[in-house]
């Protein structure tokens, strides 16, 4: 910590503030282009923040148990950490997170901090649906974590750290060095399981929009929903961030973080937009098939060629 | 005197085969005497020295050149012992058969095979 | 059936086994270093005449004990398997005429011969088992002619108990007073080839007889009659 | 010295007079005989203790001459030592038989003493006629006497018996004189001395037959089914006399005969004594009845005993004869004595035909003798079998007669299964009827026993150089078990006391890694036993076994030497499986459990056997010394320890251990006792580092199956429904793990493991508490019965969550130091499929564990548990203390990782940096005081957020939830618990069918089917046996290659 506590936490706040707001328009513009796909108008892009700002304003809330009250804070509490632990802007001070606190292991399974909070709040809701949405996310989780952590492994033995903001530093100098071109299988490989990740088609069944209503929020609503929804956007980023200091070079300043973010929400909004769904058992094995022999193969000619 | 012995050989051999192949309980024991019996012909036929007498001094046998004159005491001592147990077992056996036709009420071996395995 | 044929099978196998007994093994042609050494010494050293009975009563005195308490055991055994009383009524033939008048003649002589042969034992062929057996072979005559006659338990009794424990007596004296455990010496030998001679020998085979021939009649008598 | 000739004047003479005296009466009578057997027995006494007082061997002479012309007889030490038991055994057995003697005709007394003379005569003549003669006596007393009982099963084995009996005698006859005829006397020491003449084809015949006899006696495997017909069959008090001195007298006239054989046939009669052993216990495999069962085990151990007297030939050193305790056949020999005869006893006092009726009625002494029995002869420490076993598989390494190890370790499993598995269930067995069983027939049982213990210092010279402290395992059980009248709680509360002193006493000792397993079994058994406090009913053994497990373990860390190890080693695995066998449905698991330690024990014995043979030391030290053995010593031991830690392939008895264990048990089980292969590990990557066995690098094999075993664990604890059975599989999942990193070889991986492994032990035993404390409640322990427990169980929940979130290995707890720890070394060697592979199976841990407190605490309460109370104080404590470490350390990870790596680093150098909180290596850096900073940090944000607004929210009932209108049915179908993650199974499901545990059944059936086959050869006709023998006979021969 080079500078003061109170200056880093304010830091820390324009940060998770430009994230939040970014990721949560990120969504909204994500609503607006399948809505356009679909030859329907749309929401404005700007309807998250109206949402969010509408059910923290609601007067009442009801609560079923301490764990159901804690559940979103788990969540948001999740999302900011895994954010926070993240370099959300190569050389930048403001947006230097607290990276200091740990390498990419620790944002990979921070990442679970939320789920597994979330997962906990909302089943002491007791409804049914909540505990199945739970079930198919996690199973699915752990399916798309394989071919992920394998192209994260591969990236670690590229690059010979853990370090984020050292394997940003070895991918500039020219979009060559970007790891989607240094070590395309890799990169693949977490692409894919980026579908899984951010639960679009065809791995949306854990929200399952027909079936289930919405999956382990079910029961979540007003000011708790509110923080869900921030959280989303806010993760949404966090993930983002993530890939693109892994994959794509990393931003060196707030525009390229912009249009980096974006290019790659787009791919995984594209990809949604054209396939329909798989089954849960479906997804866990396409996510244990294809993409992990991709993974295996990244490690193998990093590791041993 | 090999052919004392030959014979004794042949008799435990008969002896033998009856106890294998006998199914009465009696034969049985009397396939085993007859073993015993060949085992007895056995050993005194091993003491015997061809031409020479008992060993027992009399006028005839003075101590002194007994050792070329006499045949081996010990065989004679040792079937004596031998005779008596044989004795023993087959009266034993016996009565063991006594007492199985009693509680059973058979003399064929193959009637006491309740306990296997 | 394939008992059978493996018993056959197998007992000729073993038959095959002995065969070099007896092809391999030449006759005896002279004495063996322990038997030499009882020729040559046997009589003075016991000075008894019959050497086999020295053998039997001295040197391998602990055998022939051992062979008496067999005799014992089974005396014991048979008393012991036959133990649950189940009197059948049996009908008995009654002897004959000439059995009865034949023991009645032959018994005396019978005994008296087998007393004989147990105490010349040592100098004559023969012995306290020959004759006990002999004995007893008395007192199977006289079962046979008179079937209400049965030997008296107790006397019976009283005579194997007491020779056996005189036997042993015996061998004590000969291990405190002479040279070992049934040392026939701690008597004076005697005149060789004299009834009073080798030492304690005529007397051990004399118990030897006597044991032999009570048990010997205990042994028939139990499996005759199955007492009570 | 009293002339033992006056043992046969004792025996003949109060033989010859009983029928005399008896008409005095019975008492009497039975007056002089217990006297005579008393007199005969103070004889031997003297004579053994002065030949322990350094006396020379004594030559007996009879009818005043010199061997040969006369009968001699020999007393030396073994002579002297057979006899004190044979006599022991006599008394013994006459106590036992009172009751019979009392009311059977004088002639069983006759017998009796003529038998016991029989025996004393084999032991000590040294004439080869003799010999017969004492023979006979012995058989048909024997033969007599097993007319005691008389029924048409008890004669027909009689009869059988005879003509074995007969055939044998007539053979010995046959040899006998031939051995005269040839070598022209009959005095064994002077035939012995003129050995070559027996060369000839006549004089190998002679022998073969006399030797051959008396393997007939021995009841060689397969030529013995009249004996086991008379074990059968027979009053117990006799089959007792038969196993055990009729027996003794049989071996040793065998051991007498031993020089006489041409030293090429040692070996083909080694594999005939060893093929008994292993196919009699095979055979035994199978057997309903008990004192059956009991003849194949005294057969096989007679075939093990003949086996050893020859292979002890071999050793030089052994012979000599002021040890003659502490070789190995007097061992053998005093075990199987007391323990086989003991146990006929204990079956004519039970008196229930069928082993599976068994049952002790009450009776704690009946138990107490039937465990030490069984355990001495399975050859469990201390009995004299375990010092037996353990010299004689040393000695065979040691004279490179390696082979012989198997047959020894197969037969002993065989036989182990059989007897423990008969332990298990008659423990176990309900009891109900109440007997009344006379005094006298307790007494022998009883004093056998007592020898059986009480002869343990006579194993001195195997200690020499052994801390005592390796026995206060036994002591402490002992106190504890002394204190039995104590309040339930105050005996715990001594145990825990004991456990703290014995801290105390050993902190000083232990240092470095060792001084960190030491603080986990320590201080981890206190806490953990806090929670068996709860209840003050008595638990009869439970604290002695506990306190016998923890010591044990803190030990093994301590050991030394391979002695004290494999000592300490088979305590645990003694204590911990009667731990299970108290589990309610413990019998099963319990077996499979031993057979797989007992198992796992005897390829570290062959291990250290081996290690012995190449060094000639027993120090551990030694395993970095060796050369020619290293490769399979390395193999041996990797494979011993992979079954402890139940790793992939051999893990099938750990769920069933762990969930059949008493629910107070199990934490210590899995927190503990299961880190005991850990330190296994690292001993021998510690003395031995890498090895290479052809293109494979022996610790990269050993990582694989570390991960697959975390894989498979992880997958298994998915799927199951009881949440024991789930924890179970969750512990074997970590172990792969720590194998795994412990395989790395690397100061990292190290640490790594003791890391995980001190950490695991914290929240295993958290959550295997809490289940304890639910189930105390609840009395369930599948899953989806529970439901919605967390308002009534608040403290339980909280501490499942902090352990859940801890094992997952999500920041900020603790469990997240390990997996970052195992991922950094794991890339820093160059693993990185394997890292790929953990990290996979680290993702499917969320599964279980999100299960294991959602099924429990979450969703739907179900309207039985609506009146459930929090567990009890004595649960709740130690999971705080547990709680408080993990916070603790999840805070403050120099607390423990500095300690750890400075422990390793005497072992491999760091390239580790420190920066304040900050651990750097080569690849990342980690900051776990910074992170909890954040985290607190952020969580606070929104929290804040919430509690502002608090008063707006509504507490709703349970069933006021969102349901499309409709009102859900009931909490058992509302709430969503059973075959939880039903898609996973079907997508992978199939990786986990029970193909293992099928393959281990098989194995088992398999045995069981060879065992069925193989007995058929015994088909009851005394016929068939006598060919039997002749066969026997034949083939031995032929295969002898007489020429």
């Amino acid at each position: 910590m080079e500078h003061g506590l109170l200056i880093s936490i304010i830091y820390a706040f324009i940060s998770l503030s430009v994230a939040t707001i970014w990721g949560l328009l990120l969504g909204g513009i994500m609503m607006k282009v399948v809505a356009r796909a679909h030859g329907r108008f749309g929401p404005p892009f700007w309807q998250p923040i109206i949402d969010i700002i509408k059910n923290n304003a609601r007067r009442t809330s009801i609560s079923h148990g301490i764990m159901y009250f804690l559940g979103p804070v788990f969540r948001i509490a999740g999302g900011m950490g895994t954010f926070l632990f993240i370099p959300f802007i190569y050389g930048s001070m403001v947006f230097g997170n607290f990276s200091f606190a740990g390498d990419l292991f620790l944002v990979m399974y921070f990442i679970f901090f939320g789920q597994l909070g979330m997962a906990l709040g909302a089943g002491e809701s007791g409804h049914p649906y909540s505990a199945i949405g739970v079930a198919r996310g996690l199973s699915q989780m752990t399916a798309f974590e394989l071919p992920f952590a394998l192209s994260i492994i591969s990236i670690v033995i590229q690059y010979g750290t853990l370090n984020i903001t050292s394997i940003v530093a070895a991918q500039q100098g020219g979009i060559l060095h970007w790891t989607l071109f240094t070590n395309p299988l890799a990169t693949i490989a977490a692409l894919i399981a980026l579908q899984g990740m951010n639960m679009h088609n065809p791995f949306s069944i854990v929200i399952a929009p027909q079936e289930i209503p919405i999956g382990p929020p079910t029961e979540y609503h007003s000011n708790f929903l509110g923080l869900l929804q921030t959280n989303r956007g806010l993760f949404n980023i966090a993930k983002l961030a993530l890939f693109m200091n892994l994959y794509f070079g990393g931003a060196t300043n707030l525009f390229s973080m912009l249009i980096k973010t974006f290019g790659i929400y787009m791919i995984t909004v594209i990809v949604g937009a054209s396939f329909p769904r798989f089954r849960t058992e479906q997804s866990i094995r396409f996510f244990l098939g294809v993409p992990t022999v991709i993974g295996i193969l990244a490690v193998l000619v990093t590791g041993y060629f | 005197m090999t052919i004392i012995t030959i014979l004794g050989f042949l008799l435990i051999i008969i002896g033998l085969w009856g106890m294998l192949t006998r199914k009465h309980l009696f034969r049985i024991i009397l396939g085993f005497s007859i073993i015993d019996t060949g085992i007895h012909l056995v050993i005194v036929s091993l003491g015997y020295i061809k031409g020479r007498t008992a060993p027992i001094f009399d006028a005839d046998l003075s101590p002194i050149d007994a050792i070329n004159r006499i045949v081996d005491p010990i065989p004679s001592a040792l079937v004596l012992t031998a005779i008596v147990i044989g004795l023993a077992v087959t009266a034993l056996m016996l009565v063991y058969v006594i007492q199985m036709h009693r509680h059973k009420g058979s003399l064929e071996i193959s009637d006491y095979e309740e306990l296997k395995w | 059936m394939i008992k059978r044929f493996f018993s056959l099978i197998f007992v000729v196998l073993l038959a095959l086994v002995f065969l070099p007994l007896v092809t391999e093994i030449k006759p005896l042609s002279e004495l063996g270093m322990t038997s030499a050494k009882y020729a040559e010494d046997g009589a003075a050293e016991l000075g008894a005449a019959n050497l086999v009975t020295s053998v039997v009563v001295t040197y391998r005195g602990l055998d022939t004990l051992g062979e008496v308490t067999v005799l014992f055991i089974t005396t014991a055994g048979i008393g012991f398997m036959l133990r649950r009383k189940t009197i059948l009524p049996e009908k008995k033939r009654r002897a004959s005429e000439i059995l009865k008048s034949g023991t009645s003649f032959l018994l005396p002589l019978i005994i008296l011969f087998g007393v004989y042969i147990f105490v010349h034992g040592h100098l004559t062929p023969g012995g306290g088992f020959q004759g006990g057996v002999v004995i007893a072979s008395a007192i199977v005559l006289l079962m046979l002619s008179d079937i209400n006659m049965h030997p008296d338990h107790n006397i019976l009794n009283w005579l194997e108990s007491l020779s056996g424990a005189f036997y042993v007596i015996m061998g004590i004296l000969g291990l405190i007073l002479a040279g070992g455990f049934l040392d026939n010496r701690f008597l004076p030998l005697g005149e060789f080839g004299k009834i009073f001679s080798a030492g304690a020998i005529p007397v051990i085979y004399s118990l030897i007889g006597l044991k032999v021939g009570a048990e010997l009649v205990g042994i028939l008598n139990k499996l005759g009659r199955e007492d009570k | 010295m009293v002339n033992p000739i006056y043992i046969f004047v004792i025996a003949l003479f109060s033989a010859f007079l009983l029928p005399v005296i008896d008409k005095l009466g019975r008492k009497v009578t039975l007056g002089v005989f217990y006297l005579s057997l008393t007199a005969i027995f103070a004889v031997t006494l003297l004579w053994f203790r002065a030949f322990g007082e350094g006396a020379l061997i004594e030559n007996i002479f009879t009818a005043g001459s010199l061997p040969p012309f006369s009968i001699n007889l020999r007393m030396g030490t073994i002579e002297a030592f057979i006899m004190l038991f044979v006599n022991f055994g006599a008394l013994l057995g006459a106590i036992y038989l009172y009751g019979k003697l009392l009311e059977n005709k004088v002639y069983a007394l006759m017998l009796f003493l003529t038998l016991i003379m029989g025996v004393n005569g084999l032991i000590m003549t040294r004439d080869i006629f003799n010999i017969f003669v004492f023979l006979e006596i012995t058989s048909i007393s024997l033969y007599a006497l097993i007319g005691i009982k008389q029924d048409a099963r008890s004669l027909g084995a009689g009869f059988k018996y005879i003509i074995a009996g007969g055939l044998a005698s007539a053979f010995l006859l046959l040899g006998i004189i031939y051995v005269y005829r040839i070598t022209g006397n009959l005095n064994l020491d002077l035939i012995i001395s003129e050995n070559p003449l027996l060369l000839s084809k006549g004089g190998l015949i002679a022998l073969f037959l006399v030797v051959v006899a008396f393997l007939i006696e021995l009841k060689p495997w397969p030529a013995n089914g009249w004996a086991l017909d008379v074990y059968e069959a027979a009053e117990p008090g006799i089959s007792a006399m038969v196993a055990s001195l009729v027996a003794a007298g049989m071996v040793f006239v065998f051991y007498k005969f031993i020089p006489l054989l041409p030293h090429s046939w040692h070996g083909m009669l080694i594999l005939f004594g060893m093929l008994t052993f292993v196919f009699s216990n095979l055979t035994g495999l199978k057997q309903k009845n008990a004192r059956r069962l009991l003849g194949y085990s005294s057969i096989a151990q007679m075939g093990l005993l003949m086996a050893v007297l020859l292979l002890v030939r071999r050793f030089n050193d052994a012979m000599d004869i002021r040890y003659a305790l502490s070789d190995i056949a007097a061992a053998l020999f005093v075990n199987h004595f007391l323990a086989k005869a003991g146990l006929f006893w204990l079956s004519g006092i039970i008196n229930k035909e069928k082993a599976r009726d068994w049952s002790f009625n009450k009776q704690p002494v009946l138990v107490l003798l039937f465990a030490v029995f069984i355990f001495a002869l399975v050859g469990l420490p201390p009995f004299p079998g375990f010092w037996a076993k353990w010299t004689l598989i040393t000695k065979l390494a040691q004279y490179n007669m390696i082979g012989w190890i198997v047959p020894i370790i197969i037969g002993s499993l065989l036989e182990a299964a059989y007897l423990l598995r008969w332990f298990g269930a008659t423990i176990k067995r309900e009891q109900t009827e109440q007997v009344i069983i006379p005094r006298y027939k307790i007494l022998p049982p009883l004093l056998a026993a007592i020898v059986l213990v009480i002869i343990f210092p006579s194993f001195a010279p195997y200690m020499t150089g052994m801390k005592t402290m390796f026995f206060f395992p036994l002591l402490a059980a002992a106190v504890l078990w002394l204190l039995d009248v104590m309040p339930e709680r105050m005996r715990g509360m001594v145990m825990i006391l004991i456990l703290a002193a014995f801290g105390w006493y050993i902190y000083p000792l232990a240092k470095g890694i060792v001084l960190i397993f030491e603080f986990m079994f320590i201080a981890g058994g206190i806490v953990i036993s806090l929670a068996s406090l709860n209840s003050a009913r008595p638990k009869q053994g439970y604290w002695e076994f506990l306190v016998m497990l923890i010591m044990s373990l803190a030990l093994i860390p301590l050991a030394k030497s391979s002695m004290e190890f494999f000592l300490a080693w088979e305590f645990m695995t003694v204590s911990s499986w009667l731990l299970i066998l108290r589990g309610k449905n413990g019998e099963k698991p319990a077996l499979t459990y031993i057979m797989f330690s007992l198992g796992a024990a005897l390829l570290i014995l062959t291990a250290f056997a081996l290690s012995f043979a190449e060094t000639g030391e027993l120090g551990l030290v030694l395993l970095s010394n060796l050369n020619i053995y290293a490769i399979p010593v390395y193999i041996l031991l990797a494979l011993g320890f992979l079954v402890k830690a139940a790793a992939m392939g051999v893990h099938i008895w750990l769920p069933g251990a762990y969930s059949e264990a008493e629910d107070e048990v199990t934490p210590i089980f899995a927190g503990m006792m299961s880190k005991i292969s850990l330190w296994g590990f690292i001993l021998l990557f510690g003395y031995m580092g890498n090895k290479v066995l052809g293109i494979f690098e022996l610790p990269v094999l050993l990582g694989w199956i570390g991960v697959f075993t975390a894989f498979f664990g992880a997958l298994m604890a998915v799927f199951q429904e009881d949440i024991k059975y789930l924890l179970a599989y969750s512990s074997m999942s970590q172990l792969g793990y720590m194998i795994l990193s412990v395989s790395l070889l690397s100061h990292l991986g190290w640490t790594t493991a003791l890391y995980m492994s001190v950490t695991h032990l914290f929240f295993k035993g958290m959550l295997f508490l809490a289940v304890a404390g639910i189930v105390s409640r609840i009395g369930t322990t599948k899953m989806y019965e529970m439901g919605g427990l967390i308002k009534k169980m608040p403290a339980s929940f909280i501490s499942v969550l902090i352990a859940i979130i801890a094992v997952s290995g999500v920041p900020p707890l603790s469990g997240f130091g390990g997996k970052w720890l195992l991922y950094t070394a794991l890339i820093e060697k160059g693993w990185y499929l394997q890292a790929g592979l953990s990290f996979f199976a680290g993702a499917i841990a969320f599964l279980y564990l999100f299960r294991l407190i959602h099924t429990i605490f979450l969703g739907q309460l179900k309207a039985r548990f609506r009146e459930v109370k929090e567990a009890s104080l004595w649960y709740i404590v130690p999971q705080f203390i547990f709680v408080g470490a993990i916070m603790a350390i999840s805070m403050f990870p120099n607390l423990i990782l500095k300690p750890i790596m400075a422990a390793v680093e005497t072992q491999f150098p760091s390239h580790v940096n420190w920066d304040g909180y900050t651990v750097i290596t080569a690849l990342g850096y980690w900051n776990g005081n910074a992170v909890m900073m954040i985290t607190m940090g952020v969580f606070m944000v929104p929290l804040i957020w919430l509690l502002v607004r608090v008063n707006m929210v509504q507490k709703v009932e349970q069933f006021n939830i969102v349901y499309a209108a409709e009102r859900p049915d009931r909490p058992e179908t509302t709430h969503f618990a059973y075959n939880f993650f039903a898609h996973y199974q079907k997508a992978i499901g199939f990786l986990v069918k029970e193909q293992i545990t099928n393959f281990w059944n098989s194995v088992s059936e398999w045995f069981h089917s060879l065992s069925a086959t193989f007995r058929h050869i015994y088909t009851g006709n005394g016929q068939t046996y006598a060919l039997h023998i002749i066969i026997y006979i034949v083939v031995l021969y032929s295969l002898l290659g007489v020429k």
